[in-house]
């Protein structure tokens, strides 16, 4: 069984925000959440949009910029020689020279609009050597350059293109080529595809999937299109309203979706050459200001008991990397 | 989730009452105040000459033997009514001109946005200086506005164009136009919020811009000066070497008063339009 | 035709026409004037017995009509008016200072008042916009929400408010004198110009003092915007420094700033007119105020004429500048 | 199918300017002829890529895009030179729903003024009572009420609220076609269904034609009845969904279907890897098939000339392919 590298510990946080310049209220987008990266795997994290996955991701990379707000938790990373850090215990220095961009990079949330309009592509490659104290010989960084977007199916005239005279489509690819630069063993993408149509979808996920089987990093993807994890995850973790509901390999998770919130997510999806009426699921997540009590999904969820309303279900391991938050599966009390 | 911003809560606040009763009471100084005193306080000599403030002449007197106290309302009032009458020229000048800019053909486009673009360039205060002098013996308080507004709105017009221009563009106004809403009602529905925002940025940047113009123009002597108005007053402190005899009063008052009226209509302004801009902002999300 | 040529031509003409039309409203002013100008005046030099000799005086007339055209048809009499403005630049005689002309009146005091504009609209360019990033980016909140109170309550008030509460204040509170003296003769360029300098010191400094406002307060509403933009929190999840940071925010956020920078031009020309009266500054201002005491038509509309002259140039060098600094901006037509 | 019942667009073609004032012009749309008879209901997807001209397709038929050339026939009537009550009349027959809900209502009006607007204006009543019946009536079919919508302004609503909001908007008129531009593509996929399934539903109970714009092409083939794909402004296939889906005869459709993803992860080892070709104002001026450069077919003729649109067994296709042109 391959390594974790990244073990996160009942994580907990959120955003503190005054409404109207006076009342303040935390939004808990992130509550309790344990999990573990393993070494060459993709994880993939599924649910609606306002379900914390990108709150989640910015926790985890460490981009604690306020008003978000970490209240609890731990991240231990195994690095490249051996040791073990936690994460949240280093100092944002430490992190912004060993950690990003070295043992873990990140390729944000509307990929397309994060590059600065007024650098060439390469001055933008180029400063990421420079932020990280790196000499490198310029002939050299050009070529290497060139080889990472033509991995990418880039032209090389690109480097020498500012960011507006690209497509949408093809600075989503120099943002990916960027978080690949030093051939991290950790990337964290955040929705890398919203936004696009499918067919760019389709071949900005290939180009990814692609990268990542030659470089045997793991990846942890973010999105809430359900057929985007089937076509890419190892395993699979469901979250709800800052909960983690569910996680599984993905074939059994598709194959056999436990939780309620899950099983509804999957039958929403459309299949190819299906016409039978699927059903999709009324109303959305809760505010996260003030959560229902017990399961956060009881409003919604067609299986509602009694306990569901009062308690927090616990997570209910069953078989092997299989964990499940509801109380169905937990022996009633 | 979003916060409402109450009406109540708005006028209530205090950062919104205190200006609000400045602008009130100079309004009453100014229009209301002159109405009840009997004596032209633009005349010479009917108070002795050079007085400090005290208590029977409560602002001092001017080295022409004016009351400041009967004198400063004057020309506030003169002041005010040729700032407002300015904005309101250029207002409606600027407004035709950038709406038709933004909503007519290619050629009527270019030729408006031309005009516009020259009267930005042309040296305003100059001009005026220049228009004012030659005419100053035919020059009336109403007419100087009129003069500003029409050579103040350049600015207003290639703001507006570009308001209703990207207004145009958005997806609501065919949701209205499909709401079975003719041209002009959406103009009114959906264009007027928007617009009325900066209607009110429009008016008080132009008023300022006509009382600092008025000022300047007064200060040399471009201008009707027999006509009390705040630059007037100040022009004739100058010339009367106020400065050098030591009467500070005399420039003090008026341009304290000027500052209270400018300072509580934008402080004004601006609360205004967070309030109206509230109920459309999410405050998370 | 290559388009960037076109663009500048395209852009020239502009200038050309707000020249055209400057000139066109001066000619206007001059023939509307509620009396005849060249009587008017020799009839008041005259009666003020000022000691012209009858020579002079027809010299002064013959002048004024060929400057005029006063007995030709009008449309003739626009033509000469503009061929004078534009190709010779003869603007005929001040009626104050006779017989020096106009044109050598202002051009004495142009350079005065270019080196006071330009230094003043640069140095409180500078000055707003560096505040106001440093503002922006500081960790002393209390002092940058300090500062940005001061300017938004500056903001509004009209320039001349503001220079005469500064007069009255300096020479009535600090009790200091208000410095004088005009042209020196007979010095080198390099002692005129260090004269210039000095002279120009205290007129600046109300002009800076009272000029940074605006840069200042859209500045630090810039930076701030700036520093939530996606590209920024982007460097900085790449691990960018904080000074590599602070540098991206300075440089993305002054490039529309430009813009101001030749706005302010004209806007600090209107502030210097009345500074350079207020202070004696021996400028444009100076000689226009001298003009109207003296009714000097002419002087007015020479003056008025390079005002217009100097603004059109200004925004012409902004527009054909701009695309040069912003890469998102090209030349229409261009890439 | 009659001329008096029936959608009939007609070799449209639409010029967009670009370059220094616009002067040089490429088609958006190029030589576009689709009939749609309105005796069934149906639903007619509008399929392609970004930039393939579906939604400025959309907006001629609507009327608010003047063509450059060519014309959208409705019940015999020119849909660009309606007059007077005639706008009336085309306004309450077709009506629209729009992509980004957030973008659909005015963010400063209460979203209930459309309502009462729509009703009183297109509908012509003015009957207080009439009016609230006939909003809430439309609002039930989307389950919503009246009660819950009026006086709020649209940032009081979520996303799949508002979009729910404009399709009842849409149903006040009771329209004859819906057209609808991406109604689902800003909203999760667990509220996509929700919306799909209102649209099916509606199609059935009130006898609509609806035209419904996508890129997904498993939404198409979950809702539509017929398929039109465009690629660069050309109207390359035109056929029954399930006839398109099972052998598609144009091989830019072959390619669009090989991209969907399905939501089965033991699928996945069998997806192609596709590679990316840039895409490029250059394609829209190539006056053959937009497709050549990509297509594994290409023959000379289709770099030259555009192919023409024929008929094969009740579906169409521009693709020389299946003509027999000899070069």
């Amino acid at each position: 069984m391959a390594r974790d590298i990244l073990i996160m510990n009942n994580l907990d946080g959120g955003y503190e925000v005054f409404i109207g310049g006076k009342r303040r209220v935390f939004v808990h987008a992130v509550d309790n959440v344990s999990l573990t990266l393993r070494d060459s795997e993709v994880l993939g994290i599924a649910g609606e949009s306002g379900c914390g996955k990108s709150t989640l991701a910015k926790m985890i990379y460490g981009a604690i910029v306020p008003p978000l707000l970490v209240r609890s938790g731990s991240i231990f990373l195994y690095t490249r020689d051996g040791n073990v850090v936690e994460l949240n215990r280093l100092s944002i220095e430490e992190v912004r020279k060993k950690i990003w961009w070295l043992e873990m990079s990140y390729i944000p949330q509307n990929s397309m609009n994060v590059l600065n309009p007024l650098k060439r592509i390469k001055d933008q490659f180029i400063n990421v050597f420079k932020y990280h104290n790196m000499e490198m010989d310029k002939n050299e960084v050009m070529r290497h350059l060139k080889d990472i977007l033509s991995s990418l199916s880039l032209p090389p005239e690109v480097i020498n293109a500012y960011p507006h005279q690209l497509s949408g489509g093809m600075r989503q690819r120099v943002v990916i080529a960027l978080s690949l630069l030093f051939n991290p063993r950790i990337v964290i993408a955040d929705e890398p595809t919203t936004a696009v149509d499918v067919v760019t979808q389709r071949i900005i996920l290939s180009l990814i999937r692609e990268w990542r089987e030659n470089s045997k990093s793991s990846l942890m993807l973010i999105s809430h299109d359900m057929s985007v994890h089937a076509y890419m995850d190892d395993r699979v973790a469901v979250m709800y309203a800052g909960n983690i509901v569910e996680v599984g390999n993905v074939f059994d998770v598709f194959k056999e979706p436990l939780h309620p919130y899950t099983r509804a997510l999957i039958e929403s999806l459309i299949r190819k050459g299906d016409k039978t009426i699927r059903k999709g699921l009324a109303g959305q997540p809760p505010d996260l200001v003030n959560p229902p009590p017990g399961c956060r999904f009881h409003p919604r969820c067609p299986f509602a008991m009694d306990i569901c309303r009062r308690e927090e279900p616990p997570a209910v391991s069953l078989g092997k990397d299989r964990y499940v938050k509801c109380w169905l599966y937990a022996s009633k009390r | 989730m979003a916060y409402v911003y109450r009406f109540k809560e708005f006028v209530l606040k205090p950062s919104f009452l205190l200006p609000l009763s400045i602008f009130i009471g100079i309004l009453i100084y100014s229009f209301i105040f002159p109405q009840t005193i009997a004596i032209n306080p633009g005349r010479w000599y009917y108070a002795p000459p050079a007085l400090p403030p005290s208590s029977k002449y409560l602002f001092g007197t001017t080295s022409m033997g004016q009351d400041l106290f009967l004198l400063v309302p004057l020309a506030l009032r003169n002041t005010i009514v040729i700032s407002f009458v300015a904005a309101v020229i250029s207002v409606l000048i600027a407004w035709s001109v950038g709406s038709i800019a933004a909503l007519s053909s290619s050629i009527v486009r270019v030729v408006l946005l031309t005009l516009t673009d020259v009267i930005c360039v042309l040296p305003g205060l100059p001009l005026l200086m220049v228009i004012f002098y030659i005419w100053r013996d035919f020059l009336t308080i109403p007419l100087i506005g009129i003069i500003m507004g029409l050579i103040g709105w350049g600015f207003p017009a290639r703001a507006i164009y570009s308001i209703i221009s990207s207004l145009r563009q958005r997806t609501f106004i065919y949701t209205s136009y499909f709401s079975g809403l003719a041209i002009y009602k959406i103009i009114v529905k959906d264009f007027a919020p928007y617009l009325l925002r900066y209607l009110m940025i429009n008016v008080v940047g132009t008023m300022t811009w006509a009382i600092g113009n008025e000022v300047t123009a007064s200060i040399f002597g471009a201008m009707k000066m027999e006509e009390v108005t705040i630059g007037t007053t100040i022009h004739w402190a100058m010339y009367y070497q106020a400065i050098l005899l030591g009467l500070w009063w005399w420039l003090a008052i008026p341009v304290v008063f000027l500052v209270m009226f400018v300072l509580s209509l934008y402080v004004l302004m601006v609360e205004i339009d967070k309030y109206l801009f509230a109920r459309a902002r999410v405050t998370w999300g | 035709m290559h388009p960037l040529i076109k663009y500048v031509l395209q852009r020239a003409l502009l200038a050309l026409l707000v020249i055209w039309i400057g000139l066109t409203i001066s000619f206007i002013l001059s023939r509307l004037m509620p009396f005849n100008a060249a009587d008017l005046f020799i009839s008041r030099l005259v009666s003020q017995g000022s000691a012209l000799t009858g020579e002079e005086i027809e010299v002064m007339k013959r002048q004024l009509m060929e400057l005029y055209g006063l007995d030709k048809p009008i449309i003739v009499q626009y033509l000469i008016f503009l061929k004078n403005y534009m190709i010779t630049g003869e603007m005929g005689p001040s009626f104050a200072f006779f017989p020096t002309s106009a044109r050598e009146i202002i051009g004495k005091a142009l350079p005065w008042s270019i080196t006071l504009l330009l230094l003043a609209s640069v140095i409180s360019w500078l000055v707003g916009n560096g505040i106001g990033v440093l503002a922006a980016l500081t960790r002393h909140r209390k002092v940058s929400n300090i500062l940005e109170d001061v300017a938004i309550a500056f903001q509004p008030i009209p320039f001349a408010v503001l220079a005469v509460s500064f007069l009255v204040f300096y020479a009535l509170v600090l009790k200091l004198p208000i410095p004088s003296g005009g042209y020196v003769g007979g010095a080198t360029a390099i002692e005129m110009f260090i004269y210039m300098l000095r002279r120009a010191l205290f007129p600046l400094l109300v002009l800076v003092v009272f000029g940074w406002f605006g840069g200042f307060v859209s500045m630090k509403a810039l930076a701030l915007k700036m520093r939530e933009e996606d590209f920024i929190v982007y460097s900085f999840l790449q691990g960018a420094p904080t000074r590599s940071i602070r540098l991206m925010i300075f440089r993305n956020s002054i490039l529309p700033q430009f813009t101001s920078l030749v706005l302010g031009i004209s806007r600090v020309f209107v502030g210097s007119l009345l500074v350079e009266y207020l202070f004696n500054y021996p400028g444009i201002g100076y000689v226009l105020q001298s003009a109207i005491a003296n009714a000097d038509y002419n002087l007015m509309l020479g003056i008025l004429f390079f005002a217009t002259v100097a603004t059109a140039l200004a925004t012409l060098i902004l527009d054909l500048v701009y695309p040069l600094i912003d890469p998102r901006i090209r030349y229409p037509g261009q890439g | 199918m009659s001329i008096n019942n029936s959608l009939i667009i007609e070799n449209l073609t639409k010029l967009y300017g670009y370059g220094l004032l616009g002067l040089k012009k490429f088609k958006v749309l190029d030589s576009i002829s689709l009939n749609i008879d309105l005796e069934k209901p149906k639903i007619v997807v509008l399929a392609g890529e970004t930039g393939s001209g579906k939604t400025t397709l959309l907006r001629v038929i609507m009327g608010v895009v003047k063509p450059d050339s060519g014309r959208v026939m409705y019940k015999g009537y020119d849909v660009h030179r309606l007059k007077g009550s005639m706008v009336r009349w085309y306004r309450r027959e077709v009506q629209p729903i729009f992509q980004d809900p957030y973008e659909t209502f005015n963010p400063l009006r209460r979203i209930d003024s459309y309502f009462r607007d729509t009703v009183r204006n297109i509908c012509g009543i003015r009957n207080g009572d009439e009016i609230e019946r006939r909003i809430d009536e439309a609002l039930r079919f989307v389950g919503l009420s009246l009660d819950r919508i009026s006086g709020k302004y649209p940032h009081e609503f979520s996303g799949g609220e508002l979009q729910r909001i404009s399709i009842a908007r849409a149903l006040l008129t009771n329209p004859k076609i819906l057209l609808a531009d991406e109604p689902v593509s800003m909203l999760d996929a667990t509220l996509r269904v929700n919306i799909l399934n209102i649209l099916k539903y509606l199609k059935e109970k009130l006898n609509m034609v609806i035209i419904y714009v996508t890129h997904d092409l498993s939404t198409a083939y979950y809702i539509g009845d017929y398929i039109a794909v465009m690629y660069r402004g050309t109207l390359v296939e035109y056929g029954p969904t399930s006839k398109v889906y099972q052998e598609p005869k144009h091989p830019y459709t072959y390619a669009l279907l090989e991209s969907i993803l399905e939501p089965d992860p033991a699928l996945r080892e069998k997806y192609p890897l596709i590679k990316p070709s840039a895409l490029e104002i250059k394609e829209f001026l190539i006056y053959g098939c937009r497709y050549a450069s990509r297509c594994p077919y290409a023959k000379d003729v289709c770099f030259r000339k555009l192919p023409p649109f024929i008929e094969i067994d009740g579906e169409y296709v521009r693709c020389w392919r299946y003509t027999n042109y000899k070069e």
